[in-house]
């Protein structure tokens, strides 16, 4: 059987025990949240929701804001050295994370890893797993049902946890964290699947802030490319990178050279966004997405309808991060809702 | 008491009348948003007139009106534009005055007493967009809710006292307004030893994630191109190869403790005599980071030491393009 | 390392027309001065934007000097006077930022006053050793951590 | 696990003035590793060329596939250009790649291939008709037109001179503006091109140039009655990664450093509105 039922106290000893692993969990809700080490100061999270949801998603875990993707070093006479860069990292665990934190992996993981792996992002998920948690709280700006998954999908999870009063029901779904599943596997009671279902059933809330179903909107987004809407929708837009940044799964990515001295110095990979003007500028000065309609229309496009043609799936988890933290209330369902004439 | 609802529909009044009248092609203001009460900045013409009904004035009003100028500065080139300020926008608007951005004799300024803004966020929601909303010396009212000004942490609004501003118009009382603390945070940390200065600023640089939101929402950062930028902005289709290739790099976009701090130092650097304490970057700021630490030890400087007020006087040359005589010298070790 | 052991590094911005000439007066009178001291001369003091300035510190020195014509001496009439007022500014949020005032000097030194440009540069060179090395901004490749703001610990 | 940001290093072996120094000089490089191409690549792929300390540039590699070398030809624009065309021979460069699909060239035997260049534009066409040529006897026939600015922004001219005396191809330059001396049509490409009339017969075409460029030629393409799958073009956004990660060369869900950039004019059309040759 794949589903346990232990108590929070015996998953907390568990990976407080596991040695050379590093757990992060997350640090608080809202902008001075993030995800944090473990330490002996700091408790298991019990259960998750908004109220535990930091500003900062999980993506920098694995795909860090700034990675050094290689040394290079020059001599007199032209000649070149280049020493790529070590991208491995010690065996981390993310516990904790509602699901739509939880289902950004599985959009990461579709675009940054299909065809030709992206080599930072491709070693860093070899040693990192995630426990993801059922959320119990929803907040102003979730639309997790709206996308496809909901308080208690499992998307993006190598063990999922859903709290039942002091205990917690543990599933175990893929075999990336066994070590961990055999510790708390020992002398475990074994659940029947009745029983997870209906656990699991009391966090089956619908999630009503925003009512639109996005695949349903597929269709009318691609035939709205042309809407004048954009321009309405971005019409205040101040171009900062706040909407992309703390989107668990927007990936864009700058490559930049940063010369140590003349003869030395790093390439190093950064999070860049489609919302900065020179993105997509060519150093020719003709630049695809000069007007900001057509940035914000490439952002809500490639969210629900590029990802979704390309793997099957909506690339946004409906956190809510970017509507609750923009600065100017450009809010995407409404977007999305507009666009596919919902609303 | 103030009644922002009696407040909002005698500028909807106003604005109405400037354009029906057509001494204005456009008005820009806060309108009501989806999110009640979360409110969205937007340029309604003179086509448009009927969307004045959706103007509105309340505290939640924390964007900027002047930032939206600066944003659209080519759509709304050679316009005659109504703008509806409060008092730090104003001083903002000021600054890009003295810096010929934008030409006052092109601008009817509707100034709007603020009393201190409050954060949508604090209140719960939804609630009808009829919502009563009062403000008095203790707080926001919004339907039954109240939260006290202090509640909201909006250091920049206890502490502003503007009260020198002449608006085309005026909405609310345009009386004499005092700060409501006394700002003593950027002296607590002045006080402390260098170790624990450079403890506090270095766990700021260290946690930017460099989204640049404060430089894009500040309504004075007005630079067509930043000196934090690549040289990308600025290129034009007939731009010499060799200025693409030799134009300077101020700073790497690495991110990490040093970068950042270059950008966010260089920020502050290029806010003497343009920030007007508005708050905003703070406000925006999504990883939380108390940004007028930095920003107020320029603007320390520039009151304390040279006298400068800024956005005061829009005819004043800019702080960082004048000087006097009598500006003070290096102390060396004793500044 | 000990701090008698600490060369600080310096960068002196100069002007060509007085403290450039003051410092060649200096060398030619063979007045006595460390060798931490790297020299920039450039036109005017007023030529010097703040940037230059952080960028040297964030490149690893450990201090800064700005040196130039005397108040209503400059070869340019009044470059000074505007350096003067940015370069204080900035040495106030350099210092509110917990860096040393000792460590961002700006002097005027006229081109006769070469025992003011050793007494300056002698000043600087062992204050800045008594402080010890710039810890403010690191250099890019001692940075631990490569993922600002997203995972700490 | 290969990591896709490691670079190989080749040698430049030759560095040839193709336009008179100036802001719009243009140079070819040749890369070869120990006398052989870097890698193996199909005309029209691209390659990432470093110029380390400024960055990489996508460039597209300008010789048929000949196993011995690859040639660029490098337009000067910006930094990594300006310091690539600086490179000497015997120094050193840093590459990666082939990126990017190719021009179904095999497909096309026993066809007459039309090849319309503008500007730099005729450096990924030259890795097709360079095939073309190579195995001429394989294909019906083979008509170059190309044009530039100015009789000095003319490429590869002695290569065309070449060319047109070994009678394989009938080659069309032009200029846009009249000049003492030269022989050849004067006006647009797509004006040369319309005054030729190619038929469209059993032929496919190519097009590459300045966007405004790709935009007439397709219209007079149209008019003389090519089919849109008969023409081919490419498309071309930055790049920064070159393997479909870093966002920024997307047209709709399609990436072109990795499903371009070589495009029928049918696939086109059915791309998003934004991959049109005027956007």
């Amino acid at each position: 059987m794949s589903v346990i039922r232990i108590t929070a106290d015996t998953m907390e000893q568990a990976l407080r025990e596991m040695g050379d692993v590093r757990v992060l969990v997350p640090s608080g809700a809202g902008r001075k949240g993030t995800y944090v080490e473990l330490g002996p100061d700091k408790k298991l999270p019990r259960e998750c929701g908004d109220h535990t949801k930091p500003s900062s998603p999980p993506k920098g875990i694995v795909f860090p804001n700034n990675e050094r993707l290689l040394s290079y070093s020059l001599g007199v006479k032209g000649e070149i050295s280049v020493k790529g860069a070590d991208h491995s990292q010690k065996m981390t665990i993310l516990y904790g994370t509602p699901p739509c934190d939880t289902a950004s992996f599985r959009a990461l993981d579709a675009a940054l890893l299909k065809d030709i792996p992206e080599p930072g992002y491709a070693r860093k998920r070899d040693n990192f797993g995630v426990v993801g948690m059922a959320c119990g709280r929803q907040g102003r700006w979730c639309l997790c049902t709206s996308v496809g998954l909901s308080p208690r999908s499992t998307e993006g999870a190598d063990i999922m946890v859903f709290p039942d009063g002091g205990d917690i029901l543990v599933q175990r779904l893929t075999g990336k964290l066994d070590r961990l599943w055999k510790i708390l596997e020992a002398g475990a009671k074994t659940v029947s699947d009745h029983e997870l279902s209906s656990v699991a059933h009391k966090y089956d809330f619908k999630v009503e802030n925003f009512a639109f179903t996005a695949e349903k909107l597929a269709g009318a987004l691609e035939k709205g490319f042309e809407s004048p809407y954009w321009k309405e929708f971005s019409e205040r837009c101040v171009s900062c990178g706040i909407c992309t940044f703390l989107c668990p799964t927007c990936h864009c990515f700058d490559i930049i050279d940063v010369p140590a001295d003349e003869l030395s110095g790093r390439r190093v990979r950064t999070w860049d966004t489609c919302q900065f003007p020179e993105f997509t500028g060519e150093t020719s000065a003709h630049n695809p997405r000069k007007e900001k309609s057509t940035r914000q229309r490439q952002r809500v496009l490639h969210k629900f309808l590029y990802h979704y043609q390309n793997h099957g799936h909506m690339m946004c988890t409906g956190c809510g991060r970017c509507i609750r933290y923009c600065p100017v209330d450009i809010n995407i369902a409404e977007g999305v809702m507009k666009l596919g004439g919902v609303k | 008491m103030r009644d922002y609802r009696a407040e909002t529909s005698a500028l909807r009044q106003l604005c109405a009348g400037l354009l029906e009248k057509g001494t204005v092609d456009v008005v820009v203001a806060w309108t009501e948003g989806e999110d009640f009460p979360r409110v969205r900045e937007m340029a309604i013409w003179k086509d448009r007139a009927d969307l004045v009904q959706t103007i509105t004035w309340s505290p939640f009003c924390t964007t900027s009106t002047v930032t939206y100028l600066k944003k659209n500065k080519a759509a709304l080139a050679g316009k005659k534009i109504a703008v509806v300020v409060k008092d730090c926008d104003f001083q903002a608007l000021n600054v890009l005055l003295q810096e010929y951005f934008v030409k006052r004799e092109n601008m009817v300024i509707i100034g709007a007493r603020c009393d201190g803004l409050a954060e949508a966020d604090m209140f719960p929601r939804p609630q009808g967009p009829d919502t009563a909303m009062t403000s008095d010396a203790e707080g926001v009212h919004l339907g039954n809710e109240s939260r006290r000004w202090e509640d909201f942490g909006f250091t920049c609004c206890l502490t502003c006292s503007y009260d020198h501003m002449k608006p085309d118009h005026t909405v609310g009382e345009y009386g004499r307004k005092k700060s409501k603390t006394e700002w003593k945070h950027l002296s607590r940390i002045l006080a402390q030893g260098p170790e624990e200065r450079r403890e506090h600023y270095s766990a700021i640089f260290e946690a930017c994630i460099r989204c640049y939101a404060c430089r894009e929402v500040c309504p004075v950062c007005a630079c067509v191109e930043c000196a934090i930028d690549p040289g990308e902005r600025a290129i034009t289709p007939r731009t010499p190869p060799a200025d693409k290739a030799n134009a300077p790099s101020w700073a790497s976009r690495e991110r990490h403790i040093s970068e950042n701090a270059v950008y966010l130092t260089t920020r502050a650097m290029h806010m003497a005599g343009r920030c007007v304490r508005c708050g905003w970057c703070e406000r925006a700021c999504p990883v939380g980071l108390p940004l007028m630490d930095i920003l107020d030890l320029t603007n320390d400087a520039v009151g304390r030491i040279y006298g400068y007020e800024t956005g005061k006087d829009p005819s004043a040359a800019p702080f960082l393009v004048s000087y006097a005589e009598s500006d003070p010298d290096d102390k060396g070790a004793h500044q | 390392m000990t701090t008698e052991e600490f060369q600080p590094k310096i960068v002196a911005f100069i002007c060509n027309w007085c403290t450039y000439a003051a410092a060649d007066l200096a060398g030619v009178s063979r007045l006595q001065m460390p060798p931490n001291v790297l020299n920039v001369r450039v036109m005017c003091s007023g030529r010097i934007n703040p940037m230059m300035v952080i960028r040297a510190f964030s490149q690893g020195a450990d201090a800064v000097l700005v040196s130039g014509c005397h108040m209503g001496d400059c070869h340019y009439i009044t470059g000074n006077y505007y350096a003067r007022r940015r370069l204080l500014v900035l040495k106030s949020i350099l210092t509110g930022l917990g860096i040393e005032p000792e460590r961002f000097r700006v002097t005027w030194i006229s081109a006769a006053e070469a025992q003011d440009y050793q007494r300056t540069i002698t000043e600087l060179v062992e204050s800045v050793r008594k402080l010890g090395p710039l810890t403010m901004f690191k250099e890019g490749e001692t940075v631990a951590r490569e993922s600002a703001g997203c995972v700490e610990g | 696990m290969t990591d896709e940001y490691v670079p190989v290093i080749a040698e430049i072996t030759d560095n040839r003035m193709e336009t008179p120094p100036g802001d719009r000089s243009i140079r070819t490089l040749r890369v070869q590793k120990d006398g052989h191409a870097p890698f193996a690549h199909k005309s029209g792929q691209c390659a990432m060329l470093s110029s380390f300390g400024k960055g990489e540039s996508m460039i597209s590699i300008a010789c048929p596939p000949n196993g011995e070398y690859l040639e660029f030809s490098i337009l000067l624009q910006g930094a990594v250009t300006t310091s690539l065309q600086y490179l000497e021979k015997g120094e050193k460069i840093a590459l990666r790649g082939p990126h990017g699909n190719n021009f179904p060239v095999d497909e096309w035997k026993g066809k007459r291939i039309l090849v319309t260049g503008g500007g730099i534009g005729i450096a990924p066409l030259r890795s097709v008709y360079g095939y073309v040529l190579q195995h001429r006897e394989q294909f019906a026939g083979l008509d170059i037109f190309y044009g530039a600015r100015s009789s000095a922004d003319l490429v590869y001219k002695r290569e065309f001179d070449e060319i047109m005396k070994s009678g394989k191809a009938s080659v069309h330059l032009s200029i846009d503006r009249a000049e003492p001396g030269w022989n050849h049509f004067v006006g647009f490409v797509a004006a040369n091109l319309s005054r030729v009339a190619p038929s469209p017969q059993n032929a496919i075409a190519v097009t590459c140039g300045p966007p405004i460029h790709i935009k007439v030629t397709l219209e007079k393409l149209k008019a003389l009655g090519f089919a849109d799958e008969q023409i081919y073009t490419t498309l071309e956004r930055k790049m920064k990664c070159g393997f479909g990660k870093c966002g920024r060369c997307n047209i709709g869900n399609i990436y072109t450093c990795t499903k371009g950039p070589v495009f029928s004019y049918a696939q086109i059309k059915k791309m998003m509105p934004e991959g049109m040759p005027d956007r």
